[in-house]
């Protein structure tokens, strides 16, 4: 079968961009909150180069295969995440391999890398991280209820799974899914917050508390590695997200406007709001967000 | 020796040989039972599939046994299952008490099973269904004391499953006059309507005991821990199976003929979903690893249950793909378990961790076990679900979707937690000298963790007899090519595409990060980490294992007080106390007995109007 | 040597007084003339079978032609009773054999002959006196047997199975008067063709007189507070006896009686109700016992009742049932009160906490007791399962649902106290006391039972052919009838 | 018709002694008095008025002058039956005597529940 090479080329090239554009947002979020604090902030490019600085550390310390293959499995659900999300909506360069998976898939996809994250810091030992990836997973539970409740009501309203329908579906300004089912889009973005991790819901890194959580234990390439698939996934799930709710991208401008505006929603709520308890976080997404999803469902019902 | 009853033949009396063989040489015990075991599987994968191979009369009722595709399916889930489970068991059961006992109560239970899978008809179902209970009863009470009163409950529960299937037999040839299978199905459209559904209900409450539906799963996280780690896998990975077997039948074959049917099917679909959902809570918090998976097994079972109850055709697939696959896993799982225990003599999470450096294939297999369980998509637990919800979501069951999607999110609590306890963490002072197991035992958690990768890359080879299994059920087709699912509204997963790019960035990226820097890398044991300025010391052991999701646990508050079991242990004491006065009649005095023959005597006398209907 | 019904209670009977004399001259020689009985009256049993399936042999003594003198009558009901009795008797007198007895033995044979010469007069007699006669000698005996060992339960027990089985007694001669004077004769067959004519209330008092008279000895509930001390104070093998042969043998009577002359369904309603009542009481306290005799006891009280529902659904198939599992509990129960003999004969105590880890020292009696345990509780691969299933679906046809559902609910109950008691004997104390090897002639007696269970378990087929001719004759009384007053029509 | 009436309530007594007396001696003995009484009743039923014995002694006696010899021969062997039973019974007594040293029926109460 003769290899399509646009589709090879926008292989190789979609995971680059997504760092680049990954990088560059968590630059400007830290400037941005510096500004808010009314300090300067870092240049933008601050994350690239501590990224860079990792990647070049002399001596890397593992505690095992687990522990070593932990950023290994992140990245991996990072840019598989990345393929199955079309990323600029008719160019072959950037629909990847999006026809092959659904919506189902990539839910389950993005707990890949927790999953496999989880295992490498259980191996390293530290009980900092053991009690992070806790406090992760019971979040995780927390937000993923009005996150699949939003879903839900989209699939059965759009009467399909798969992502490119729904963007196909969302041609022009006034149908994109987030006027037609609104409610759908508050839940997902307020499971958003939660899947960012920023303030309200950082008790999983919380630094005063468990030392970083998870990554305590992760030094030099690995957590370089961390970092770049921590920002290709941001993209990824911005991507996503645009996609679902915003009627995907036609070129690569709309795509950085739409997912920037994305993004700061969860880094502004971050700066001006202080740290939830596990089971405060738990509630609170069991409480508005989930009502919110019930009733995109119901309105869809009838 | 390809027939039917060839296969009970072997089965049973290598059972029995297998009990009388247990003084002889051990080394001949244990490789008969494992050839025999081989041979069986051959036989099962070579039956023809004909309704009716093996029928004799009995007082004026005929068993019929037969193969048809559905029975099949299962048949060949128990013959591979218990083929593994006897090699694992070889090792595992070295040294112990009374080997024959427990090689022949574990024929037993196979024959037992594969009688229940070939009748073509209720009586012989019923036959085959006392035997296994009451073989897997031995079982269960095998190992210590403290296991009777765990047996007892267990065996009270199944009795009361099976009775209730015995009252709808009885129902059923009460009105239709026979008890095939055939003659049952086409004659159950014509019976009125309450003895209709007095037989669906007794036969689900039957057939859902064994399964561990909730109301009636109080006996299952007993028995699965207390039963021999090797017996466990073939417990909750092919006896659970049989329940889904019956229900299976009731469902599609019987109820499917009545008016209420559809309200059969949203009962049992939410009480599928509910179980599913507090099995995981209970799993979330339980301590001991078996009795984790437990609770694990019977949230399993809830979603096959919905699977069925759901009755779309993608739905049906998913169940039977899951029942399968909760098989494999569920015995990987347990087999893992049980080398845990084998090595170290306890599965209690909270005295065991650290076990990956010197168990390094039980890690690999309980890691693919548990990716399997969470439904993550490399492997074969992902198309069960996807296809799962696809029919849940196409069939409009809206809310059924989220709670059993809540459900599997919150497995991922209790899935990690399980390897984290056992596998990862600090290493235990007294686990020091432990070693990997027995290549015996090795293989059949290998073999069964490649069939995972195996179907997760092709869940078609899976879903071929999954189909042609559908098709006995009510012809049900499902669309699948080798390795892409497809939903009703056409739209597809390709599993391989899926597997290559995961497979290819993975190995690409390990190795980049190897070569980079190998020389600097260093391995440092668990106990060189950041502590903020105290070292632990060598004995302390840091590894976070008690109260695990305390703040879960929190913000759950009080849904897990309630629990049917104390319901049950209340009545139980109650029924035994009232048995208790009721003895006291014999008051043990010669002359009150006399004085109740002159009373009974003279009652049939004074009220012979009312109980003879004739005036003095 | 012509074979004749006559002989199942001529040679007994004859054995019985012989046996006294015989021990004058040589105590061994006692212990082997039941045996030779039994085998020669199974054998007679085995020969005359065929033959009473095609015409019931009609026996008439002393000369009297039928509406006159005593008869017998050997019909596939009797044929299929008789030969239970013998098979089982020599298993009995098996295990009795080697039963150490303080007693001298001939005594204990002596009795035990006349128990089954009173049993088999019984199945046999045609003649409602000759019946009462019969009773009275099986009474007589058992309160003797149940009185052998000379221990102070022995005597309590005795004296309150006495004192029942008078009243019963006095019940039944109160019952054969009021026949008599209505109908002046005494022969079965006679009167089921003169009952039709005596007036309603006469009738009604006769019935209920031979319920509660012969409702004693077959242990229906409010009358049986004797069964549990007599079971549990006799001897082993003289309880296998009763719950084997005497209370089935009462039972068969009531119902012949019931079936000949009271046609009313009122009656067979009566009687299931009693049924169920002693199913359900016999195991619920079966379930509170501390002994394991008394447990046994009150667990075959249980059983009875579960034959006489089945009995008192009086179709054809029901009655089949009854017969099948009427079998089955005299193989079973007898089964497991010979394993329970040796096991507390050995534990030293009764109670069944002793029994703690017997599995170890006993292994063969304790398999024993297992097996029966397993078979009773109709657990398929053994006789009991299809039993009690014919009996379901018995009930299931006759649209008793509540029955099959209280017979399940009494299987629960029973299933609980018998699984606690095998796991007691397994898995309780892991003692290492060295093996204490059971009599071999026990052991034998056992391992046949256990194999009578198997083979029914796996064929009931062999039996059930012959149940349908003996339901049938039970059931229907015309062909009674005829065969012995000879074709006067009724 | 009076022997009717008199044989029921001697069988009447009989049940009272055996129900309400304690002492063991007399339960027996109201055994015994239920035995006649029933007895008393067996042979009333034959009775013909006027009837002789039922043996043909003399060669002018014809049947219908003799009383019914049926019940008589039932009588006969429930006599004896009587016999053995209260035989057994004082048997037991004696026994029950011994070990127990108490003739009162309620102190023997030790098979119970």
């Amino acid at each position: 079968m003769e290899i399509n090479w646009l589709k090879v080329l926008g292989i190789l090239i979609t995971p680059v961009i997504a760092f680049i554009v990954g990088v560059t947002y968590g630059g400007l979020t830290r400037i941005i909150t510096a500004r808010i604090q009314n300090r300067f902030g870092p240049p933008v490019t601050q994350n690239f180069w501590d990224i860079v600085k990792l990647y070049s550390k002399k001596t890397n310390i593992q505690h095992g295969v687990m522990q070593h293959l932990a950023p290994v499995f992140a990245i991996t659900a990072s840019i598989t995440t990345l393929y199955f999300v079309p990323v600029i909506r008719e160019s072959t360069v950037f629909t990847n391999l999006s026809f092959q998976g659904d919506l189902i898939f990539l839910l389950y996809i993005m707990v890949f890398g927790s999953l496999g994250m989880a295992l490498g810091v259980g191996q390293s030992g530290n009980p900092n991280g053991a009690i992070g990836v806790s406090r992760g997973l019971s979040q995780m539970v927390g937000y993923e209820i009005p996150f699949v409740l939003a879903i839900v009501a989209i699939m059965i309203q759009f009467k399909t799974t798969n992502l490119n329908d729904l963007i196909a579906m969302q041609n022009n300004f006034n149908h994109w899914i987030i006027f037609q089912s609104p409610f759908a889009f508050l839940a997902a973005i307020l499971a958003f917050l939660g899947m960012m991790g920023y303030a309200p819901f950082d008790v999983v890194v919380a630094p005063a508390e468990i030392a970083s959580g998870p990554p305590s234990e992760f030094g030099g390439k690995y957590l370089g590695l961390m970092m770049t698939s921590r920002s290709i996934f941001t993209f990824a799930k911005l991507t996503l997200f645009t996609d679902i709710f915003l009627g995907g991208a036609g070129d690569f401008v709309t795509l950085v406007i739409k997912t920037f505006a994305l993004y700061m929603i969860p880094v502004l709520t971050g700066i001006v709001n202080p740290r939830f308890r596990t089971e405060q976080s738990i509630r609170f997404f069991w409480a508005w967000p989930t009502v919110f999803g019930i009733l995109a469902v119901l309105i869809v019902v009838w | 020796m390809f027939s039917i009853s060839g296969i009970f033949i072997t089965t049973f009396v290598s059972g029995l040989v297998a009990f009388l063989l247990h003084h002889s040489v051990p080394k001949i015990r244990d490789w008969f039972s494992i050839v025999i075991m081989g041979v069986i599987v051959y036989a099962v994968w070579e039956l023809p599939v004909k309704a009716n191979l093996l029928s004799f009369k009995l007082a004026n009722y005929n068993l019929v046994f037969g193969n048809t595709e559905y029975g099949r399916l299962f048949a060949l889930i128990v013959a591979v299952l218990g083929f593994f489970a006897i090699l694992y068991s070889k090792d595992f059961m070295e040294g112990k008490p009374r080997l024959g006992y427990f090689y022949m109560a574990f024929f037993f239970s196979i024959g037992g099973m594969f009688g229940i899978v070939y009748s073509q008809d209720l009586i012989s179902l019923f036959f085959f269904w006392e035997i296994m209970t009451w073989s897997s009863f031995l079982l269960v009470i095998y190992c210590c004391k403290e296991a009777q009163k765990i047996g007892l409950k267990y065996f009270v529960f199944s009795a009361i499953g099976a009775y209730s299937i015995m009252t709808a037999m009885v129902v059923l040839y009460s009105s239709i006059g026979s008890l095939q299978f055939a003659d049952v199905f086409a004659g159950f459209g014509k019976m009125d309507f309450w003895s209709q559904l007095l037989v669906v209900v007794l036969l689900l409450m039957g057939f859902g005991v064994k399964s561990a539906t909730m109301p009636l799963h109080v006996w299952a996280p007993g028995a699965y821990r207390i039963t021999p780690s090797s017996f466990t896998a073939i417990f909750s990975g092919a006896l659970s199976k049989m329940g889904i077997f019956g229900i299976g039948l009731t469902l599609f074959k019987i109820a499917s003929a009545t008016g209420f049917y559809p309200w059969v099917q949203e009962i049992l679909a939410w009480i599928g979903a509910l179980t599913a959902l507090f099995a995981t809570f209970y799993a979330v918090f339980a301590t001991d690893a078996k009795t984790l998976l437990a609770y694990s097994s019977i949230g399993q079972l809830g979603y096959i249950v919905t699977g069925l109850a759901i009755g779309t055709p993608l739905s049906i697939a998913a169940a039977l793909f899951l029942t399968v696959m909760h098989a494999i896993f569920k015995g990987m799982l347990f087999l893992a378990t049980g080398a845990v225990y084998y090595r170290t003599g306890t599965t209690d999470m909270t005295k065991v961790s650290g076990l990956i450096r010197k168990m390094p294939y039980t890690f690999l297999t309980a890691l693919f076990g548990i990716i399997t369980v969470s439904g993550v998509p490399p492997l074969a637990g992902f198309s069960g679900k996807w296809m799962l919800y696809e029919s849940l979501i196409q069939s409009n069951h809206y809310f059924l979707v989220v709670v059993i999607f809540f459900s599997s999110t919150a497995a991922f609590l209790y899935l990690y937690r399980y390897i984290f306890s056992l596998f990862l963490g600090q290493e235990e002072k007294e686990t020091e000298n432990v070693k990997e197991v027995p290549w015996l035992m090795r293989i059949p958690m290998l073999l069964l963790a490649l069939a995972t990768l195996v179907f997760g890359v092709a869940p078609g080879l899976l879903l071929h007899p999954v189909s042609a299994a559908m098709k006995y059920l009510g012809d049900f087709g499902v669309t699948y090519q080798t390795s892409v699912l497809f939903n009703e509204w056409g739209n597809k997963v390709d599993m391989l595409t899926v597997a290559n790019t995961i497979g290819v960035v993975f190995i690409i990226v390990t190795i980049i990060i190897t070569i980079k820097g190998y020389r600097s890398t260093r391995y440092v044991t668990t106990k060189d980490i950041h502590t903020s300025g105290e070292v632990p010391t060598e004995n302390e052991n840091l590894t976070y294992a008690v109260d695990f999701y305390k703040p879960f646990e929190r913000a759950l508050g009080s849904v897990l007080k309630a629990s049917v079991d104390k319901i049950y242990n209340a009545t139980g004491r109650i029924l035994e106390q009232s048995f208790d006065y009721l003895r006291y009649v014999y008051t043990g005095n010669g002359q009150t007995y006399a004085m109740y023959v002159v009373l009974f005597l003279t009652i049939l006398v004074v009220f012979s109007e009312l109980i003879f209907g004739i005036k003095l | 040597m012509n074979l004749t019904p006559v002989q199942f209670v001529a040679i007994p009977l004859f054995a019985a007084f012989l046996i006294p004399i015989v021990a004058k001259i040589s105590k061994e020689a006692v212990k082997y003339i039941p045996g030779i009985v039994f085998l020669y009256l199974a054998y007679v049993a085995f020969t005359l079978f065929p033959k009473a399936l095609e015409k019931p042999i009609v026996e008439i003594i002393a000369g009297f032609k039928p509406p006159f003198g005593i008869v017998l009558y050997f019909g596939p009901t009797a044929a299929f009773l008789v030969s239970m009795v013998m098979v089982v008797g020599f298993v009995i007198w098996l295990y009795s054999f080697k039963f150490i007895i303080r007693e001298p033995s001939e005594k204990y044979y002596m009795l035990f002959m006349m128990l089954i010469t009173g049993a088999t007069g019984i199945m046999l007699t045609g003649d409602v006196f000759n019946l009462f006669v019969f009773f009275e000698i099986t009474a007589i005996a058992a309160y003797s047997l149940t009185a052998f060992l000379r221990d102070k339960d022995g005597a309590e027990a005795a004296f309150k199975y006495l004192l029942i089985g008078s009243f019963s007694s006095t019940f039944f001669l109160l019952a054969i008067a009021l026949i008599y004077s209505n109908t002046h004769t005494l022969n079965m067959a006679d009167l089921a063709v003169k009952m039709q004519n005596v007036d309603v209330t006469t009738k009604l008092f006769i019935l209920i007189l031979f319920i509660s008279g012969l409702g004693i000895e077959s242990e229906l509930f409010p009358l049986n507070g004797w069964a549990p001390d007599a079971y549990s104070q006799a001897p082993t093998p003289v309880a296998a006896v009763f719950a084997g042969i005497v209370v089935k043998a009462s039972l068969y009577a009531l119902l012949r009686l019931v079936f000949l002359m009271f046609n009313w369904s009122e009656v067979f309603y009566l009687l299931l109700v009693l049924g169920v009542i002693t199913m359900l009481v016999g195991e619920m306290s079966a379930m509170r016992q501390h002994q394991i005799k008394r447990m046994l006891a009150f667990s075959s009280i249980g059983q009875m009742g579960l034959i006489v529902i089945a009995f008192s659904i009086a179709t054809v198939p029901s009655l089949q049932a009854g017969f099948f599992q009427m079998v089955n509990h005299v193989l079973i129960k007898s089964l497991l009160f010979f394993s329970a003999g040796y096991l507390v004969f050995h534990s030293g105590s009764k109670d069944i906490s002793a029994l703690d880890g017997l599995g170890k020292e006993k292994p063969i009696t304790s398999f024993f007791f297992a097996f029966g345990a397993l078979a009773i509780l109709g657990l398929p691969p053994f006789s009991g399962f299809w039993g009690k299933m014919f009996i379901l679906m018995a009930a299931g046809n006759s649209h008793l649902l509540l029955v099959v559902v209280l017979i399940l609910i009494s299987g629960i109950i029973e299933a609980v106290y018998y699984l606690r008691v095998i796991s007691r004997l397994y898995f309780y104390k892991e003692t290492t006391k060295e093996v204490r090897r059971t009599p071999v002639s026990g052991l034998v007696a056992m391992g046949i039972l256990t194999v009578l269970i198997i083979i029914l378990g796996l064929y009931p087929n062999t039996i059930l052919a012959y149940l349908k001719p003996a339901a049938n004759d039970l059931l229907h009384r015309t062909e009674y009838i005829n065969a012995v007053l000879g074709q006067i029509h009724l | 018709m009076i022997f009717y009436v008199t044989s029921i309530l001697v069988i009447l007594i009989g049940i009272y002694a055996v129900l309400v007396k304690k002492n063991l001696i007399k339960i027996v003995i109201g055994l015994s008095i239920v035995d006649s009484g029933v007895n008393l009743l067996l042979i009333s039923i034959g009775y013909v008025k006027h009837g002789t014995a039922p043996i043909f002694s003399r060669p002018d006696l014809t049947a219908a002058q003799m009383v019914d010899p049926v019940p008589q021969a039932l009588v006969l062997t429930a006599i004896v039956i009587g016999l053995g039973v209260t035989a057994v019974a004082l048997a037991l007594v004696i026994r029950l005597y011994d070990h127990h040293k108490t003739m009162d029926i309620n102190k023997i109460r030790k098979l119970k529940w």
